[in-house]
């Protein structure tokens, strides 16, 4: 199967849902005739035209506002925000309005909001952030984060099918880093199904996003030391997908969870609560978490590796994990 | 006489229409009120008092297929759109056939199968929502058209100037009204923003704006049908300030003590509701039986409307738990 | 020693601070003329004048930024929101601004956010939330959620005199119905401190809020049959305090987390999370949750009793865990 | 002749200091670019380019103890302020010697030693907070202001509009800037918004506005100067849009396609150092020997500056976990 990059994936899946339907429209900072800070749709104003494509002005609360009320009448909007961070702007709009149009008033909300986000790239603390736990405490948003090519192309397409605000978290890093089969049919990947990226049997580590790489390369490591990790890629982080935590649980017995998300309030905590609620006596050993620390992104090299989870970190807790 | 029927040119049904949805706006938020001072309706009760005919009004205006991205005292504009007031008496009681069957209350009714958006507490919300309706509408070439509406406060939230701003820049089809009541909760307007006319907001945006006397519902239903016209023929958005005044508390439970007593006195002799009839009347367009009947009927839908409301069954609880999402991903595993 | 209100303990609060301190001054949508939406600041604009009691546009965004604009040249003001829920629209500048202006160039940001919080008084998705969800994942911001008269007061001044941004969670429920004894000497009570509410021995129920009093009527009920539960109030939210958390876990063994705030994500996750990673072999059984469920707040009276956390829900967690 | 000098009050010196902080901020610019494309600076490059005037001529304006509330092309302010290039080098560079110990990088530059609130990336976040401190002075009774700048798309911003009605309600001594540089990023400004002058935002809050050559550094120091003390006397805020036009693309990495090379080509021909030189020499206030002794005291600072950045030592990995509180709670003590 032919390789792509996860910027293509993700290029691909917005051009095949916009030739498919034509409900399917993107708004956002320098999309139109630019094609993105990230160069996501370049080429599309030329296919779709100014409205199909539309370059708003600088107003995130205003653009995904509108989102919705397009989203109400009929369309499938996907908002580009030019980076993750300045989500922030449109925080009232996403988890007051869409988040509760349809448990209020049965009025579904089909927006999708793609955010760029991440670090590793140095963009400091306005363009480094993992902003899922902006939003991970809103019931009526759905949250997906793909780490593959094939995930990216596959969640987004469902993404824009569904009925709900998805929050779709792309990540910086991964954009021209990754590449990897991807079907030139059509296909989808479910929302709210994680996928194991490894099997293993000697120990669960539970991730997504660009961590799954991190993890991939310690498991690889950890290999040759005799330790056979399963990793679970989450790729839908609101709502979790429990059975596939559970499963891999009761399978090894032991739990490393990894995001590059800061630590307090992160996934990991709620994926460890439900382990603890659920799984309690299948559980060898503690649940350890190997995050970012509780700081703003620095900007700083050596301030930025320390910030961002490494193998040798995912590696370390498995070993202590193991030893327990 | 009033200048009320000064070039106007309103169908004398239309105007006998309008006076019904005054009468029953008014009656309707009275008997809520009411109800409310009985304990049958819990939380707060916000009534559009005083300012009806905006709401009416720009209501009234709309073809069937547009869109009305409402605010909190735009009861006029529910009613209009056909939301019924059982439904709407019944939302206010939390009963299951209420407009959002319990899961909300008072004032926040939307309804899309009438062409309304709900609104979302958070003043201005509404604003860049009703500006994505119209780009909808834009985007598709159909020739329909969003109204949507404000309190004279909401406009110094950063939505409202986004919403202004994008409509203006892609001459979408929207009219934007705000209902200047003059006061936002406790706030007056000199402290609310420095500029005498709330329609001067507009020129930020090069966008057209006008004054109306809130208080005609003629005033504001031609001003409204005036820029639907200009906006469904690709003109773009208009702004549209409706002159009025909050005549109870901001809620309630708000005794306005606040507002100058002169100031009340004075916009009563303008009551929306005695200005309409006055002008009907005056001009021989009806006769006062004809007045009565409306009103004996609108009493009875009224009854009607909170018998059914009381009548009616809570919603079970278990519904708590349901219409999260549209397409929920699975049933969620019990945790306890 | 005399009772108060925990609305007078906030009042009393404001004003010694107002009086001891000229950089202290309230800003907020009618807080002067009018005293606040629930007249927490009744009388101040008489006192303190049009300025220090500053009556602002409808603008949360615009006024939390001047706030902390002010904060940077020496004020320390205090923010009231109408409604906590409103402070979605000033998320941007706390998250972005407030929270890493320290980390990122070295200025602090002394301002509170007073946030009044929380359901049980009929008021729909926009007038309940609570949403310290929003800002746990946030480092460099503080969060503290007082239960008690004594509390509210105590922790009011503490976080006026702090020097960092303090999101103060006022429970509105509690502002007339609780009364406890509150001194008229200067007090504080410190950010990051719990307390032991009920001291105990069977089982550890941890909590904030307004659910401390559904917990402590719990507690109540199962002491009646036999049940010694110990209740720790967290006071402080972010950062939680670890220390009283590991102790009572390592005293009692058995932990049950109660909050309003909706499950996934919430405040009992981290705490979860926590007591598994540093107290796994103290842990007699897995760590329920007693929250409000993954919905907006709903309005009709059934649907919003379901939907807060009660005492019998409280006592069958506890006898749950008791049986396991 | 140029307009420049006419009815101009600046004193010899302050025209020659001006001129040097221009090229200071032009070249410590070019510099940092240079240092971006072989790898050194990491992350992105912005600069002020063809813009310089603007802040340079609003910061020179201010007095000592007022504030400046900034955005990302204000390293003229920055320097004017008295931040050094040396710490703004290392800055970039990400070194502890930097403004931020590296905890920040490139443009986000503040420090309160030297009255500069730091940049938020999210635009006109700054307006707001800029706002508060010009409410503290009026609460204390100081004689400060406060500058706060923004680009032409941060005027679209909600943030921009709270801003702007809180400061014309309470009449907040502060004088608001708009960087119109003609784009945001690659959206034109008629994509920006319906307007023709950014300037025409302001009336919506009934405050006087003021448009000036962006490009001429006398004409902004002038009207800046004009505003503050409008401010200091209790008149109230002004918003002065400074047209000029950005030379490069938005950052390093965009080339700016989208820009009409012959807007570039008028616009080159009218850049601000140009323009002060040209005036400076034709009105015999200087002579070039004197120019070319400034531009190499210039060189000579920013050479050092590399110099002392290159040769600072990076931030401690430790101190990623520093910083985050003002006041720390305790020792967050060692989860794994
Ligand atoms: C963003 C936001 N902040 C605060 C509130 C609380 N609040 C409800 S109504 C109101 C005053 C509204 O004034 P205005 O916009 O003039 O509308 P009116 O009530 O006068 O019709 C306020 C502050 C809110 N609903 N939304
Ligand atoms: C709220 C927000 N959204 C998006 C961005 C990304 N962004 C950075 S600069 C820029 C364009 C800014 O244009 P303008 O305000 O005119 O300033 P200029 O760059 O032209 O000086 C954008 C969209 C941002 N910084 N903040
Ligand atoms: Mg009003
Ligand atoms: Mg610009």
């Amino acid at each position: 199967m032919r390789e792509i990059s996860y910027l293509e994936a993700i290029r691909e899946a917005l051009d095949e849902e916009m030739t498919r339907d034509p409900s399917v429209f993107i708004l956002g900072e320098d999309v139109g005739v630019y094609g993105g800070a990230f160069r996501i749709t370049e080429g599309f104003y030329e296919k779709y035209g100014e409205l199909r494509v539309l370059d708003t002005p600088l107003s995130e609360s205003g653009f995904t506002g509108a989102a919705i009320g397009a989203s109400l009448v009929g369309m499938r909007p996907v908002v580009e925000m030019q980076f993750a961070d300045f989500i922030s702007c449109a925080f009232d709009q996403i988890v007051n309005v869409a988040a509760k149009n349809h448990y209020r008033w049965g009025a579904a909300t089909p927006i999708v909001i793609r955010a760029p986000y991440g670090g590793n790239i140095h963009g400091g603390a306005f363009h480094s952030q993992s902003i899922e736990g902006f939003f991970f405490n809103v019931p009526g948003l759905k949250i997906v984060a793909p780490s593959t090519a094939y995930d990216a192309k596959g969640l987004l397409i469902a993404s824009i099918r569904d009925n709900d605000p998805v929050i779709y978290c792309e990540h910086k890093y991964l954009y021209r880093r990754i590449k990897d089969p991807v079907p030139e049919e059509e296909y989808t990947v479910p929302i709210g199904k994680a996928r194991v990226a490894l099997e293993g049997k000697d120990i669960s580590i539970i991730t997504y996003g660009a961590m799954v790489h991190t993890t991939l390369e310690a498991a690889q490591t950890l290999k040759e030391d005799g330790i056979s990790c399963e990793i679970i890629d989450l790729r839908t982080i609101l709502p979790l997908d429990k059975n596939s935590i559970f499963t891999t649980v009761k399978k090894t017995n032991k739990v490393v969870i990894v995001h590059e998300q800061t630590k307090t309030g992160g996934v990991g905590a709620e994926i460890s609560a439900l382990i603890n609620e659920q799984c309690f006596e299948y559980l060898d050993g503690p649940v350890f978490r190997v995050t970012a620390p509780d700081t703003p992104v620095p900007y700083s090299a050596p301030l930025e590796e320390t910030f961002i989870p490494k193998a040798e970190d995912v590696i370390s807790a498995v070993e202590k994990l193991m030893r327990y | 006489m009033l200048e009320y029927g000064e070039d106007m040119d309103i169908k004398r049904d239309d105007l006998l229409q309008m006076y019904y949805y005054l009468r029953l706006t008014r009656r309707l938020e009275e008997r809520i009120t009411s109800l409310y001072h009985q304990g049958k309706i819990l939380g707060g009760a916000w009534t559009s008092n005083g300012t009806e005919a905006v709401s009416v009004g720009y209501a009234y205006a709309l073809e069937k297929n547009d869109i009305a991205a409402t605010y909190f005292r735009d009861m006029g504009a529910f009613l209009v759109r056909g939301i019924s007031p059982k439904r709407i008496m019944a939302h206010y009681l939390g009963k299951k056939t209420g407009v959002s069957g319990g899961k909300d209350g008072n004032v926040h009714i939307g309804d899309l199968n009438h062409g309304v958006f709900g609104f979302p507490s958070h003043l201005a919300d509404n604003y860049p929502v009703g500006t994505g309706a119209a780009l909808a509408f834009m985007i598709r070439g159909e020739k329909k058209v969003v109204a949507a509406c404000t309190g004279d406060g909401g406009t110094s939230r950063g939505d409202f100037h986004e919403a202004m701003n994008l409509a203006s820049v892609r001459k979408l089809p929207i009219v934007f009204f705000c209902n200047n009541n003059q006061y936002a909760y406790s706030t007056p307007l000199r402290m609310q923003m420095a500029i005498k006319d709330v329609a001067e907001r507009a020129l930020a945006y090069g966008m057209p704006n006008k004054i109306v006397d809130g208080n005609n519902v003629a005033a504001v239903y031609t001003a409204a049908k005036e820029a639907y016209e200009y906006a469904r023929n690709g003109g773009g958005p208009t702004f549209i300030e409706c002159k009025t005044m909050r005549m109870h508390g901001h809620s309630e439970h708000d005794s306005a003590k606040y507002v100058p007593r002169e100031l009340l006195e004075e916009w009563k002799k303008k009551d929306p509701i005695l200005t309409i009839e006055k002008f009907l009347l005056e001009n021989n367009i009806t006769k006062k039986e004809e007045l009565d009947d409306i009103d004996a009927r609108v009493e009875e839908e009224i009854d009607e409307a909170e018998r059914f409301a009381i009548e009616s069954p809570f919603p079970d609880p278990e519904e708590t738990f349901t219409g999260v999402y549209a397409t929920p991903v699975e049933a969620d595993e019990n945790v306890m």
